[in-house]
């Protein structure tokens, strides 16, 4: 019995090293679930190991743990979680001839041109319209923003701002925050609910933007708030202590509120293995990049050939059982970017209601 | 050579040095006394441009130098050491005094990188000139021990070398036989008397009457930052006013 | 002469390293480590050398590397023109940074110099037109082929690293040897006492400041050939930090130390990788260990060591004889 | 107006956190001369100290506040005899070197034993005051409060008792010290029990307003080191002074200025300061 | 009660003491006379324990101090008001006075009594008490660091140039006063240059020099010694 190897080199220490492990989880569930029923790959059977490194979310340690990846345990796949391991990875993992799996939502990482990565999150360009649509018909046309200033939510601002002036909205105040440095966000928030808004821009890490959501209703805030899908409003409300004070917000549906069948499966599962502790995206989405990459391999036949890997990838998630499936990935772009048709939430009456990405999907 | 017209420091309120004039003959060994706090090694700051005036001048062989930093008086003359003599403990005596010419030398970074002869030739002399001035205060046997290890009173004549391969016309020594015993102290008069013959001119601060007395051609009284006598040392010790703010009965007319 | 057969062994060492290592994985860990002992080398001439400890330096190394970033991303310069100039802009901030804040003296120059850094890291994160921001700077060419190598070829790319490391050492063996070094030594070792031999303490420190950070810039051009991603957390004062362990665990002030603890140390934390969330539970405790245990560093403890003997042998300390004067008593 | 004073408020609420963390730090820099960098790490595992005591063993705030201050400030005594002790005669170097290793042990070691998620502590006071159009949650008026008391009383035990006198002797001359027959020793355990005993009550104020993570302390810790060069090395006064400042440069920036430069905005300010002022705000000359 | 058995002490390779026996009977007046860097500071520093010594044996009333803490020496009795003064500048007189009296704070009683002998002795530091102890003139501050060493209640008395820098009228007042307080039966050892002064006040004295003890003998024997006249008193 052979073993396959799949590396991961990401942040396991320091401010992101929870991140890092729910991202870790989510592999490291896929690969036992596969190790109960060893796969068979071109005649021979294989278990799954999954390599883990730290990078301190440093992207030249990425490069090194790359490179250690591949050399020393034969890696077929490697995942990094974060955008600039995934950039410096991509200096040479075509080179090394190994299959990236990017766990970033910044377009930049399959735009490019990288012929063996694979996007795992989808484009979250997606979310933008269904979002404004909820928010500024009934709240009103005003938006302040104050998401966080890391690279993902700058891009994200960055296509929401004309997205909402295009809808007829105005931006009345833009003001992005260190969600991760700031020692409060008191100020920051106040000077943003002084332009009068009707509904808030917000989101970076869950915990950090409950904060921010609670201090503009302490500081009396009325309005909705648009939650940008980092951000899980599960973990969010946990911060604020209930979905009262989000009422009105709009985000990603969190897993634990997604209520198809696979996705309900999953986290019944999850919070088996993990005295009740509900998985987020982070942990379904790689989940199933797993089970995607071993189902990949079974499609090309090899477990070793990154190319003939890559080019089932597509096929792979179109074809995943529903059960390995949570996050309810469709398959890849041209580009290499998942599809993946979610649901938007909204806060009502102190209460999640979810409504499909794409209703013509609803049929599933 | 050294004249100073009112000069002044002063600390927030505190005048350390005020109004001082005075002026030192070349070839000449002059001492500075005076109690503790009474602003001595200030004035010895302000000669050697480590503080700036107050007020007043300096002026060295009719070149007004009031305002120059610490660096440009070595390279005009002023050499000095200071009360307590810090070497670098863990390099040989050698190595120690080496930098000592650096001042005189002027090879750069680029003679650095590309080792050129300049470089070399300021290098040997610096060598040459360090050699010399521990020759000169009799530690040449002692070049390759480490600086930690030296005795107390081969720091001091280290100090002087280092001093002394500046090139100094002028030679501000403060303490020079400070925590030095009395049989070495002897040694350390000779040397100074054995500099002021090469022709320097030579100030120092000191609290041994008896070596002062028998040292310097001229003796200057501070106390409270203030010039309270001038003379030779006959008329110092004689000096009713000295006696009282400073000698005390014990060593007049000794 | 000893040193110079130590230092050639140690070269030759570093030629054969590829011969020796069995994949492209150690190659990596060694080139990255280079890099990096090229700014502690530099970081040790103002540090150790001159006595004035700057916490800035990794900002100045992301200067060199945003330098070769920009211009090869945006402006398409080639890299190699590119990479001339990361030495020389890092030196030319240094020249301001270092203008105002050495006329600072120990840990205020520390501290001032922390925020420094800061400020540099947040400009970098801040200032999206120039430096792409958060996101980072994406997609750096690998050096143009020259000469027939190719460096985007992990065997010749170390030998590009190497090539330069070994060319700083030589130069900054050249300063430290040098009168320059003495003068350095010389502010160190009491800055009144250097001023009072006619140095001028302004114009040296600076000297010192703007080489420092020049080798500080060259590693981080090299650094941006190398990785080919650039993120405003190269600026972070941790990686200062990291620079000041290696320089202190070599030993601080001596050429080896830090070269021997930058290539020492990043081999040591990838064999602690197997503790994962433990690493730096021991690795922390270790350092604490080190510093207490080892002050001068490896290589400072053996030099002093040998040293002291060799002064030794030359000259035995003159025998004094007790005063004798006066009546002993009874 | 209102806004104005909102910021004022919010002003002293960072402040008064400050300069809790700030005093700690000047008070062992005054014993040491040397920055303490594991500070920051000490007011971490504050806050965790009393997360666990609230949440596993139930303890109320109050209680979860004095436990967290006397282990942390068993913590700090800890480091001072095994770490900065030793190093007593060493160059500052080795002694930010080895608080480095603290921190990095503290860290990870918290991480190691209770994961790296974010807390969240909640707090006893959940009202919200209003006066007129100025919001202030209780917790912040508690911050504020607290920090005025804790300060106060920190000055009267430096001021007014023989054994706060001797932390002040000691900072002031050591061999003098010794000479009236304080134990140095003592004293150096003292001031880190001290130093420990505010970073962690400064945590366990601040922790319900913000979350409990790992790395907390870094953002605190680099802020109180502006502040104590600030206001000048060992001086508490300077302490106090420099947290206001800096806290008020924040509230004030983020809100008139920008919120995404404020951090910058506290770091020139530093860089302009020193630059006119080496020796900072409170320190006259050297002792 | 104070015996110094084959003293040696070091600062780093140099080697200041070479084995120095000296012994104070109880109420005594012992001088150190020595130039400048003999070794008198470096003999108190042994003594009280500022700096360990790296051979011989102290003792104090039947007590070995080689080892101990300086706190505990001051505990013990034996207080050293050091060459240099060694004050809190920052802080006023009353409080270095105050904290002079640290190791008998328990008994706040008797130092109030002792603060207001003090202040009787020193009339001129009852005026001054709430001034910074930095901001008082040399001769003050000389006032200030004895009767902050007096506070400690001591049994003996290490006086490290007490007259270094002062005004020869302060002078003369001080070695009043430290005759004073050795009359009322206290053991002091005195470090002195100002040789002639001191021996006037002595009951016995030592002459050091390079760190050993030359010369031992009662007042009239020191005084009379043609080469300690040369050497230390100059007439
Ligand atoms: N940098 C300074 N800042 C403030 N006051 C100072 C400074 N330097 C010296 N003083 C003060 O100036 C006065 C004169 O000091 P100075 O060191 O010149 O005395 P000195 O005559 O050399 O004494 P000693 O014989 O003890 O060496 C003293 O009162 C001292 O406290
Ligand atoms: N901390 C020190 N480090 C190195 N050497 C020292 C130290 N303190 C004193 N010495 C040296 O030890 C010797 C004796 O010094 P000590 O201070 O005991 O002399 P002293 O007799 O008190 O002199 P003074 O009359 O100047 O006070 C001197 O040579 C002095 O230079
Ligand atoms: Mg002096
Ligand atoms: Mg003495």
């Amino acid at each position: 019995q052979d073993i396959i190897k799949i590396g991961y080199s990401g942040p396991l220490s320091g401010g992101a090293a929870l991140y890092g492990k729910s991202v870790l989880n989510g592999m490291q569930m896929a690969a036992a679930e596969i190790n109960a029923a060893p796969v068979e790959i071109g005649g021979k059977r294989y278990k799954v190991e999954i390599v883990a490194l730290d990078d301190k979310y440093n992207p030249s340690e990425t490069g090194i743990n790359l490179q250690r990846l591949v050399q020393q345990h034969q890696t077929a796949a490697v995942l990094v979680p974060h955008s600039g391991g995934v950039f410096a990875a991509q200096a040479s993992n075509e080179k090394l001839k190994v299959l990236l799996l990017a766990y970033t939502s910044l377009p930049a990482a399959t735009e490019r041109g990288n012929k063996l990565t694979v996007r795992i999150p989808p484009d979250f360009t997606t979310y933008i319209s269904p979002f404004i649509k909820a928010a500024m018909s009934k709240y009103g046309k005003n938006v302040g923003l104050a998401q966080a200033d890391h690279d993902y939510a700058k891009a994200w601002s960055a296509a929401f701002k004309p997205a909402w002036e295009a809808a007829g909205g105005k931006v009345v105040a833009d003001n992005p925050m260190s969600y991760n440095k700031a020692a409060d966000f008191y100020s920051g928030v106040s000077r943003v609910i002084q332009a009068k808004p009707d509904v808030l821009f917000i989101g970076g890490a869950s915990e950090p933007t409950a904060l921010v959501a609670k201090q503009a209703r302490e500081l009396g805030f009325k309005g909705a708030f648009i939650v940008l899908d980092q951000a899980k409003l599960d973990e969010m409300a946990k911060i604020t202590g209930g979905y009262s004070t989000l009422e009105g917000a709009v985000g990603v549906m969190p897993m634990s509120g997604d209520d198809r069948p696979d996705a309900v499966a999953f986290t019944t599962r999850y919070r088996k293995l993990n005295e009740g502790k509900d998985p987020s995206s982070e942990v379904a989405l790689n989940y199933t990049a797993v089970h995607a990459t071993i189902a990949a391999m079974k499609l090309a036949g090899t477990v070793s050939d990154a190319t003939a890997i890559r080019a089932q990838m597509d096929q792979a998630f179109r074809k995943l059982p529903g059960q390995y499936n949570p996050a309810s990935v469709e398959g890849l772009d041209a580009k290499g970017g998942a599809i993946v048709n979610a649901i938007v939430a909204s806060v009502e009456n102190g209460k999640l209601k979810g409504q499909l990405l794409r209703s013509n999907a609803a049929g599933q | 050579m050294l004249e100073l017209t009112s000069v002044t420091k002063r600390f927030g309120g505190l005048s350390a040095v005020n109004g001082i004039s005075v002026g030192f003959e070349r070839g000449t060994i002059n001492a500075i006394i005076g109690p503790n706090g009474a602003g001595k090694t200030t004035f010895f700051n302000l000669i050697s441009g480590v503080m700036p005036l107050s007020e007043g001048r300096i002026v060295i062989d009719g070149r007004d130098v009031t305002g120059l930093r610490a660096d440009q008086m070595a390279r005009i003359g002023v050499g000095r050491t200071f009360q307590s003599t810090t070497l670098f403990d863990n390099a040989s005596v050698l190595d120690n005094l080496i930098v000592g010419h650096r001042i005189r030398t002027r090879s750069n970074l680029l003679d650095v990188v590309f080792g050129t002869r300049r470089l070399r030739d300021e290098e040997a002399a610096c060598r040459r000139k360090a050699r010399d001035a521990l020759d000169f205060v009799g530690l040449a046997h002692i070049e390759a021990r480490l600086a930690g290890d030296i005795s107390q009173e081969e720091r001091k004549r280290v100090a002087f070398a280092l001093a002394l391969a500046t090139d100094p016309t002028l030679l501000l020594l403060d303490e020079p036989a400070g925590g030095v015993n009395p049989e070495e102290t002897v040694g350390l008069a000779d040397l100074i008397r054995k500099m002021k013959r090469s022709g320097l001119t030579i100030c120092l601060i000191e609290h041994k009457m008896d070596m002062i007395m028998n040292l310097a051609d001229k003796i200057l009284v501070l106390n409270y930052g203030e010039k309270i006598a001038e003379g030779t040392p006959a008329e110092v010790r004689a000096n009713p006013v000295v006696i009282e703010a400073y000698l005390g009965s014990d060593h007049a007319h000794a | 002469m000893n040193a110079k057969i130590g230092w050639s062994a140690l070269l030759a060492l570093g030629l054969a390293f590829p011969f020796m290592a069995g994949n492209d994985y150690h190659l990596t860990v060694m080139s990255t480590a280079y890099i990096y002992a090229i700014a502690t080398v530099g970081l040790n001439l103002i540090t150790g050398y001159t006595g004035q400890f700057n916490l800035a330096h990794s900002g100045f190394m992301a200067v060199g590397a945003y330098t070769v970033g920009i211009l090869t991303v945006d402006y398409q310069v080639p890299f190699w023109i590119a990479f001339a100039l990361s030495g020389v802009v890092a030196a030319g901030i240094g020249f301001f940074v270092g203008l105002v804040s050495l006329r600072l003296k120990t840990h205020f120059f520390s501290i001032f110099t922390m925020c420094v850094g800061y400020i540099m890291f947040l400009l970098i994160e801040k200032w999206d037109s120039l430096t792409h921001g958060t996101g980072g700077i994406v997609g750096i060419p690998a050096p143009e082929s020259a000469f027939g190598l190719d460096f985007s070829e992990p065997r010749t790319q170390y030998y590009l690293v190497l090539l330069f490391l070994a060319l700083s050492m030589w130069i900054m063996h050249r300063i430290v040897n040098s009168l320059l070094g003495r003068t350095f030594v010389a502010i160190r070792n009491g800055d009144d006492l250097a001023q009072a031999l006619g140095i001028n303490l302004m114009r040296n420190k600076l000297l010192a400041f703007m080489l420092s950070v020049f080798f500080a810039g060259l590693a981080g051009g090299l650094y941006a050939g190398y990785v080919r991603f650039l993120g405003p957390e190269l600026a972070s004062v941790e990686h200062t930090f990291d620079m000041t362990m290696y320089m202190l665990i070599g030993g601080i002030g001596t050429m080896a130390g830090p070269l021997l603890g930058a290539v020492s140390m990043p081999w040591l934390t990838q064999q602690l990788q197997f503790l994962q969330d433990y690493r730096f539970v021991v690795f922390g405790p270790l350092l604490v260990a080190l510093v207490i245990f080892l002050p001068h560093g490896i290589v400072g403890t053996w030099m002093a060591r040998r040293k002291r003997k060799a002064a030794q042998q030359v000259s035995v300390p003159p025998v004094r004889l007790p005063a004798g004067k006066g009546v002993r008593r009874a | 107006m209102e806004l104005f004073l909102q910021q004022v408020l919010n002003g002293l609420t960072l402040g008064g956190v400050y300069c809790l963390v700030a005093l700690g730090l000047t008070l062992v820099y005054g014993i040491l001369h040397v920055p303490n960098f594991a500070h920051g790490a000490f007011y971490m595992a504050g806050a965790y100290c009393a997360f666990f005591l609230i949440e596993r063993l139930g303890f109320n705030y109050w209680l979860a506040m004095a436990g967290a201050a006397v282990a942390v400030a068993l913590l700090s005594v800890l480091a001072e005899r095994l770490v900065f002790h030793p190093l007593r005669k060493a160059p500052y170097l080795h002694h930010m070197i080895a608080s480095i290793g603290i921190l990095l042990f503290l860290e990870s070691g918290v991480q190691a034993l209770w994961g790296a998620d974010f807390h969240r502590m909640a707090t006893p006071y959940s009202q919200i005051l209003s006066f007129g159009d100025v919001t202030l949650p209780a917790q912040r008026l508690l911050i504020i409060v607290a920090a005025f008391v804790l300060v106060l009383l920190l000055q009267l035990f430096l001021k007014k008792t023989i054994t706060g006198a001797t932390i002040v002797a000691m900072a002031q001359n050591r061999d003098g010290a010794a000479l009236v027959g304080i134990d140095a020793n003592r004293v150096a355990m003292m001031t880190f029990a001290i130093a420990g005993v505010l970073a962690a009550m400064a945590a366990v104020l601040y922790a319900p307003i913000n979350l409990v993570y790992s790395s907390m302390g870094h953002l605190v810790i680099t802020k109180a080191f502006v502040i104590i060069v600030l206001g000048g090395m060992g001086s508490v006064p300077g302490a106090i002074a420099g947290g206001l400042i800096i806290g008020f440069a924040e509230s004030f920036g983020a809100f008139y200025i920008s919120t995404d430069y404020k951090d910058i905005i506290a770091f020139v300010l530093l860089v302009a300061i020193l630059s006119l002022r080496p020796e900072g705000l409170f320190r006259k000359g050297a002792y | 009660m104070l015996t110094l058995d084959k003293v040696s002490l070091s600062y780093g390779s140099f080697q200041a003491l070479h084995g120095v026996d000296i012994h104070a009977d109880e109420g005594e007046l012992v001088v150190l006379l020595g130039a400048n860097g003999a070794g008198k500071s470096s003999i108190f520093h042994a003594m009280s324990g500022l700096r360990r010594a790296s051979g011989g044996s102290i003792r104090f009333g039947g007590r070995e101090l080689v080892g101990r803490k300086p706190s505990q020496i001051v505990e013990d009795g034996l207080v050293h008001c050091p060459e240099g003064r060694k004050l809190f500048p920052g802080m006023s007189v009353l409080k270095n006075l105050t904290l002079g009296g640290y190791v008998h704070r328990r008994d706040s009683k008797g130092s109030q009594r002792l603060l207001d002998d003090v202040f009787a002795l020193f009339p001129i530091l009852h005026e001054k008490k709430d001034c910074p102890a930095g901001s008082l003139s040399g001769g003050q501050q000389q006032m200030v660091a004895i009767g902050r060493a007096l506070m400690g209640r001591p049994k003996a008395l290490l006086l490290d140039e007490p007259s270094l820098g002062l005004a020869p009228l302060v002078v003369r007042q001080m070695f009043e006063i430290i005759a004073r307080i050795n009359k009322a039966g206290t053991t002091v050892l005195l470090a002195e240059q100002n040789a002639y002064a001191a021996l006037n006040i002595a009951s016995r004295a030592y002459v050091i020099e390079q760190g050993r003890i030359v010369l031992e003998g009662s007042r009239e024997e020191l005084l009379g010694n043609e080469q300690v006249r040369k050497a230390y008193i100059g007439a």
